[in-house]
């Protein structure tokens, strides 16, 4: 077996100076009605060439892109990912090691971490970024506890418009503390009804997302405003990162902590994981944070280097006392994205950025010029609302069987819009593409 | 002694991304343009991100001399205790980054996903038969996440039965997610001390179980590396007083194949993928961190779940008595590809023997070193054992300067400091994918540096001398925190 | 100076592979077994190679140790003159090891080859665009074959003359392939000095070209970096006479887009696609070097050739005249990939941009460095330029010195002693795909080596001292060769 | 464009320091009439992800194994690949430097070439084996000149059962030289026919393969005597390096000179290139060898370490009295092959070859059954040549549309032998896949 490297004789000279006669015997403390003496029922063990046929095999069950042209984002989306990049993340002295509790054999990993939370905290305009969280749901829901902890107040208000399946996650992270969520609802224009924010009192945080879950961009800064006149801590969201290379940041508009998701950022969609939880705050919250940080700091002759730092927050020092649970993150998504946000650059994500909209802007103007509404129109970047006459059902299947899948239905998400269809277009879409999702629309 | 494995070679220095690159410079390819440029309300745009400007050379080499700073299991052996850094077979990568797989977007609908959707039917099911649990959710993404999960399916489970308890039972020995978990839920940890053999007594538990009390989350073996001979009868006196019992699963690696958690007293438990199942640690994740339960917590489940219908996959919704979401979609798909790989690449027989081999490793390690380092509990351990740096304080040896002077020598330095329980603990894992040579060579540096802790200690006090950098200030980086350039 | 490049840390001792490993084990999945074992006649089988037996994880861990003790253009700088140490994008990697190309038999029906073989026909089209010459072959699997091809067609050619003829210019500054590939088809090289400036002049060749001479082999840009001024001169003259000129094409990334082989009077060339076409150099190869000749030229060509047909794809072997066959296939097709690749990743363009950019970068550290290090000729130069250690000389300090010092510096040192024709030669080829921040680096570097060569000479004596090993005894590794262990 | 990192402003600081106005004047050296001033006719650049669609169309029009059952060896044999090695190979301080000239910062290689050159020499029965040669057949060209030289005779006898591309290129390399190639015909039983030797002089070297290209296995030990008799060097060929894991190695058959093709020692097919040329000798001809050999020595400090060596015979040092011409060789194939020998192992070669040999002696019986001719009787081990019926072209094509590739035919090669094919089965193909093409032809 290749991953069993021992011998017989290595096996029976160790067994020797452990002194039992054979492998079960090392099992003496386990008492014998916890022993389980049957053989498991499984598979029977297949070589790597088996495996090899089998895994293509399932893939080959899987209908993806580029094949299939999939116009679905809605928290999951298709970018390209640079060669080099997915090289690079190979380098198994990264994928092998773990968290860099030794900070000197584990500088790369390190360094790579402080430059992750860096870039992020540009990219979001924040002042401090953490090391990584799960995903864009559990980064939201850890944001909003971390309000909590913050106020010392029980209730948030959470956008309806913030993604459907994030609200589900923080649903069930609340449900056994007795904190309170409010839904705020939403504005014909697709946009979060924030009315609703002057009659409530106590908040914590109000939370938004931008570009929200039908892809319009939210007035941040004015919900900002809102929010800080209630006392409550403005909680930013968001499921598309790559937005911010052309919109405001959630920083500049005044958010006090931001939580979403980094999958965008050079992390292949893998069916939704693992992905990037991404969370940052001023640093006047940093010791709030959930999670790991890496800081800068100096060795003994000075050198510059990194460690994690701020570790009394975290559950390994203070337990049932720390700001999370939260241990093995996904330090390899983060480095990905650093990786991604590195080969980009400054001026490639904003011409990257451009491209999303303007794609996007396109499908929706052709769109129009089929006669399909447009169901919001306020500005959106590479995700809208569209909405196809009923029996669209039919055309759905149809299309799927020329490899289009056109957009998510939201009526599993918002009842109401049930012949409504979210359709998001990044940069892997061509105009080709979009142009024969046209002409089948219509035919 | 032979030839030191650890040595010193050149290596590149590189400053921080930002410190490096040109404005103007593009390090990715930009998509061809073929439709107009389209305006955006001005006052939805921003600057941008003060991002630097590389070339692919530069990010290239950037990550390419980073990477060389560190340390992986690829590297060589990495004992760190209760994190089971065993070797991560390179052909589940391969499979992980299938175009079908790494391309898939979880919202397509279902009948383009049955690959997927197969796969992760199927790797539930080998977990049930490996745990003997009845039931499991792929959702966590890692231990802790699945600590949570489990808690959440504790916390619904008295929901249901209409009355909440306020209380969980934690072992002193457990480890730091546990009593953060709970506490998550809105549980109370209560300690329990392990007893002088470093495991629970019964007598212990009985005496603080209630009926306000949750259940009790064990480790099992514990971190001590000690299977925990009384679960049984601990888990009769927590069912009889209406409680759960959650098994923290992150130590299977010691028994596959020998102990099935359902079958001794296990109500929930999660299982960690990065650990048991060979998937990469990562630099600290992704992980994944399957929850498995018995039969009477199945309806709590988290959503949505893979079942079949006549041959054919499908995400079902309808579980009126689910908890909901633990994650945005199903968990750590990539993450759940190697570790089902692994299992298929194994076997049910190679899984008992990688059990088999590590617990046989950890004793090796435990009965070779325990004249040179303190043992504290001299028993036979399952998969990793504990000693302390009790023998050294003589010298003003700690724990840390022998950790730090393993690293010279070539070796990640075992989990330090943890079980609390253990004053100055050295937590050595060495798991099944080390060979006796590896683990021989381990043995004989650690006897060498306790060698030089008598005759030379400042060697210890000023290790590490091989790495890039010497000794970290940690203290200065917590006070004035530095977390962005 | 700011921070030097070089530093040291951590790196792992690594034994010899048969000095690892237990018999035993495996590091190989043996494929299932579906038939009957059969027997061999006893007479005809061995004993099986004496190899050791190790896992996965043994073999992991030697190839990723042996990996840190190497530099790559990955890692940083490579001024290897002469051997166009460009950046390889990593996306060629990628094309390379699709299935279709990496799976691909070559004796397979050319029904089931069409890719294959389309990318052969269009790259051979590039180069003969590139070139200016009329039809290349892919066969060559390097430079060196690509000469003794080019030798192997000057041959056929003059054999059809009805006269062959038994020597062969080469200049003093050729490669010692050159001469090499010559002899190997029987000419002999009748060497050639190049003037004060670096170049050949036309009275050299017009004194020693005659009948009996089939032709020259001119290195343009040749060995010094410098333009051969006068090859439209020089090539009328052997022309004149009846010979071919040769173009050693391994410079050719100085001129993409700027010269034009063909319309200066080559009339066979070779190409280095692992120079100009930016394929990695792998530690030494696999190369690929492609042979473009002038119409009158082509029926010497190697075949088969690839041919198109009515939109298909052929392999024609019915070229009586060709030399035959030079490799047993088609040449390195999964480096031609990569070549391909990079044409098609940089267009016109951006080739010609290359090739003024490493013309660029080569006289920016000539201007830069020319203070520091003496500089025989200086004129413009075009990729590289050629230094020399005769103000060192004083010191005691010779090329050697500085080469190894600069490996402490993070640096790979630039080609040394060659070409011949200069004392002490440094040979330094930055390549365009250097940006100016590493090149003043560089230059940096080597200014601060200077200066130790005066103040601290024997720091460059005993250097490098950041590598895993100090200065090698090459002297006793020829005297007593163990070539195997 | 990501490979050119200079900036405009860069470019302008740099032309000043070198003294030109622009980029165009760099090549003030070249004389006008020898510019090009048009611009270069090539495709437009792609982006990376043109790139991709591009590439992927074109490998998506091949025909390729696991979805094509290819029965061709001949020189290129399908073996699988472990991941492991791929991963490894792929490392960029491997894949990125350069031949080793500066040991110091090259140990990687240098210690990876040794043990390769270890390994070759103890898989060939040799003392020492070269650190690559581009493919088999240069290779062998290389042994024959080789053998010239050391003899200083001018004449090889070659077995016609060398591969005949092979054979091909021997005569190339010749072709200019005034030496002789005589060619050994074959006998009834797929053997050599070496009685002709007795009646040659002055032979330099006879050479023959074993396996041969039929895939008999040649009596090495008694040709080895002959050629001995003669004064003769023994060169030993092969296209099939696997085959030495069961069969005696020729070096033990006492083979002079080994000159043969490694590419199935874990190097992917690729069309044919680029390949692996092993070459290995007598430690008594080791200074005659051409091409690049690794030596061990010691550093300043009596540290192992390894360097190029007997540099003396090369190029570089002697021009045209060198041994070669070789220079860049195929480094990284041999690199590719000492992990592959290294993860297969000693005991996993061995079962491996038997595995390959039993498989193809499975095929063989069964064809045999299916009332077909083995036309060779000798033994094999996992090629042979089968004769199928006259007008088998067309079940050939009705194979290739079920993805079948039925052999080799032996027509352009042997005319005598035009409807003999030489069919291959290493441990990629399955019994299904044998019980498959019998059904086939038979049917
Ligand atoms: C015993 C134990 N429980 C739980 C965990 C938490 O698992 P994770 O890090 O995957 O969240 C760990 C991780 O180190 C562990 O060792
Ligand atoms: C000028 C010149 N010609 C020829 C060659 C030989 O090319 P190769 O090494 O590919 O055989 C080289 C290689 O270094 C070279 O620099």
């Amino acid at each position: 077996m290749l991953y069993l490297p021992h011998t017989d004789e290595e096996i029976a000279s160790m067994l020797q100076v452990v002194g039992v006669e054979n492998l079960d015997n090392l099992f003496s403390t386990v008492p014998e009605d916890c022993r389980f003496r049957g053989d498991l029922e499984l598979p029977e063990a297949l070589s790597e060439w088996e495996l090899n046929d089998h895994m293509a095999s399932l893939s080959d069950n899987m209908a993806v892109s580029p094949e299939y042209k999939v116009f679905v984002g809605a928290g999951s989306y298709e970018h390209f990912i640079p060669a080099s990049a997915s090289y690079l993340l190979s380098r198994s002295e990264f994928v092998t090691s773990y968290t860099p509790y030794q900070p000197e054999m584990s500088q790369g990993t390190l360094q790579a971490i402080y430059e992750y939370q860096t870039l992020a905290a540009r990219l979001l305009g924040m002042e401090v970024a953490t090391a990584s969280h799960y995903d864009g749901s559990t980064a939201l829901a850890e944001a909003l506890l971390m309000a909590i902890r913050i106020s010392k107040r029980k209730k948030v208000a959470v956008s309806s418009l913030i993604h459907p399946l994030y609200r589900q996650v923080i649903q069930t992270y609340f449900e056994p503390t007795g904190y309170e969520v409010v839904e705020l609802p939403y504005l014909d224009n697709g946009l979060t009804d924030v009315t609703g924010l002057d009659g409530m009192d106590d908040l914590a945080a109000v939370a938004i997302q931008s570009p929200n879950f039908f892809g319009c961009i939210e007035n941040l800064q004015a919900i900002g405003h809102k929010a800080h006149e209630k006392n409550a801590l403005f909680v930013a969201s968001f499921t598309e990162a790559l937005a911010y290379g052309l919109l405001k940041s959630p920083g500049s508009q005044g958010a006090d902590i931001v939580g979403g998701e980094g999958q965008s950022l050079g992390i292949p969609r893998s069916f939704g994981g693992p992905a990037l939880g991404m969370l940052a705050s001023t640093r006047k919250h940093m010791r709030s944070l959930p999670g790991r940080l890496v800081g800068k700091t100096k060795d003994l002759d000075g050198k510059r280097g990194f460690v994690l730092t701020l570790a009394t927050r975290e559950q390994h020092i203070r337990r049932e006392k720390a700001t999370s649970n939260i241990c093995t993150n996904n330090s390899l998504c983060a480095l990905a994205a650093a990786m991604y946000m590195a080969s980009v650059g400054g001026t490639g994500i904003r011409e990257l950025a451009r491209l999303n909209h303007d794609k996007s802007e396109y499908l929706k103007m052709e769109l129009k010029k089929a006669g399909f509404t447009i169901t919001f129109d306020s500005p959106t970047f590479n995700e809208f609302v569209v909405e196809f006459p009923s029996g669209f059902e039919a055309t759905y299947k149809r299309l799927l069987e020329k490899k289009i899948v056109a957009g998510l239905s939201l009526a599993p998400y918002y009842p109401e819009l049930s012949s409504h269809y979210l359709l998001c277009v990044t940069e892997t879409r061509s105009k080709d593409d979009m142009d024969a999702l046209i002409r089948e629309v219509k035919s | 002694m032979k030839q030191s494995l650890g040595t010193t070679g050149l290596i590149l220095n590189e400053p921080l991304l930002w410190e490096k690159g040109k404005r103007g410079r593009y390090g990715f390819s930009i998509p061809r343009r073929d439709v107009e440029p389209c305006s955006l309300d001005e006052g939805l745009t921003g600057e941008g991100p003060d991002f630097p400007d590389l070339s692919e050379v530069d990010v290239v080499r950037h990550y390419t001399r980073l990477s060389q700073w560190n340390f992986g299991v690829d590297t060589g052996m990495y004992p760190l205790g209760s994190c089971t850094m065993k070797y991560s077979p390179k052909t589940n990568e391969k499979q992980a980054s299938l175009p079908g797989f790494s391309g898939a977007h979880p919202l397509a609908p279902t009948g383009l996903s049955q690959g997927a959707l197969k796969m992760m039917f199927e790797f539930g099911k080998y977990l049930d038969e490996i745990t003997g649990m009845d039931a499991t959710t792929l959702q966590p993404a890692a231990g802790a996440h699945g600590e949570l999960t489990g808690m959440l399916i504790i916390y619904a489970f008295h929901k249901k039965q209409g009355m909440q308890r306020s209380k969980i039972i934690v072992p002193d020995t457990a480890h730091g997610t546990n009593p953060a978990s709970a506490a998550l839920c809105g549980y109370r940890p209560v300690p329990v001390a392990s007893n002088e053999q470093g495991i629970l007594s019964v007598e212990a538990i009985a005496e603080i179980m209630d009926e306000d009390t949750a259940g009790i989350m064990v480790t099992n073996p514990n971190t001590l590396g000690l299977f925990e001979e009384n679960i049984q009868k601990i888990a009769e006196i927590v069912h009889s007083k209406g409680g759960l019992v959650y098994c923290d699963g992150a130590n299977l690696n010691a028994v596959m194949g020998v102990v099935k958690m359902g079958d001794i007293g296990i109500d929930v438990m999660q299982l960690n993928l990065h650990k048991t199942f060979s998937t990469p640690h990562g630099g600290g994740g992704p992980g994944s961190g399957p929850v498995s339960v018995k039969k009477h917590l199945e309806p709590f489940l988290p959503v949505p779940r893979v079942v079949e219908e006549n041959g054919r996959y499908i995400l079902a919704e309808d579980y009126p008595e689910s908890i909901g979401k633990v994650s945005a979609f199903y968990g750590a798909f990539g993450v759940i590809i190697k570790a089902y790989s692994y299992i298929l690449s194994m076997g049910a027989e190679n899984l008992k023997k990688a059990s088999q081999l590590a617990v046989l490793n950890a004793n090796y390690v435990k009965e070779m070193l325990k004249g040179t380092l303190h043992l504290p509990y001299d028993r036979p351990c399952m998969h990793e054992c504990v000693f302390s740096d009790e023998n050294q304080a003589a010298q003003k040896i700690a724990t840390i300067d022998m950790a730090k002077r393993l690293m010279d020598y070539g070796f990640h330095p075992p989990t330090i400091y943890f079980p609390l329980v253990v004053h100055g603990a050295i937590m050595v894992e060495p798991t099944e994918t080390e060979s006796k040579d590896d683990i021989d060579q381990f043995i004989e540096a650690f006897k060498a540096i306790v060698g030089e802790a008598k005759e030379d200690p400042d060697i210890l006090h000023e290790a590490p001398k091989s790495c890039k950098v010497t000794r970290l200030d940690e203290v200065t980086a917590a006070r004035k925190p530095c977390l962005a350039g």
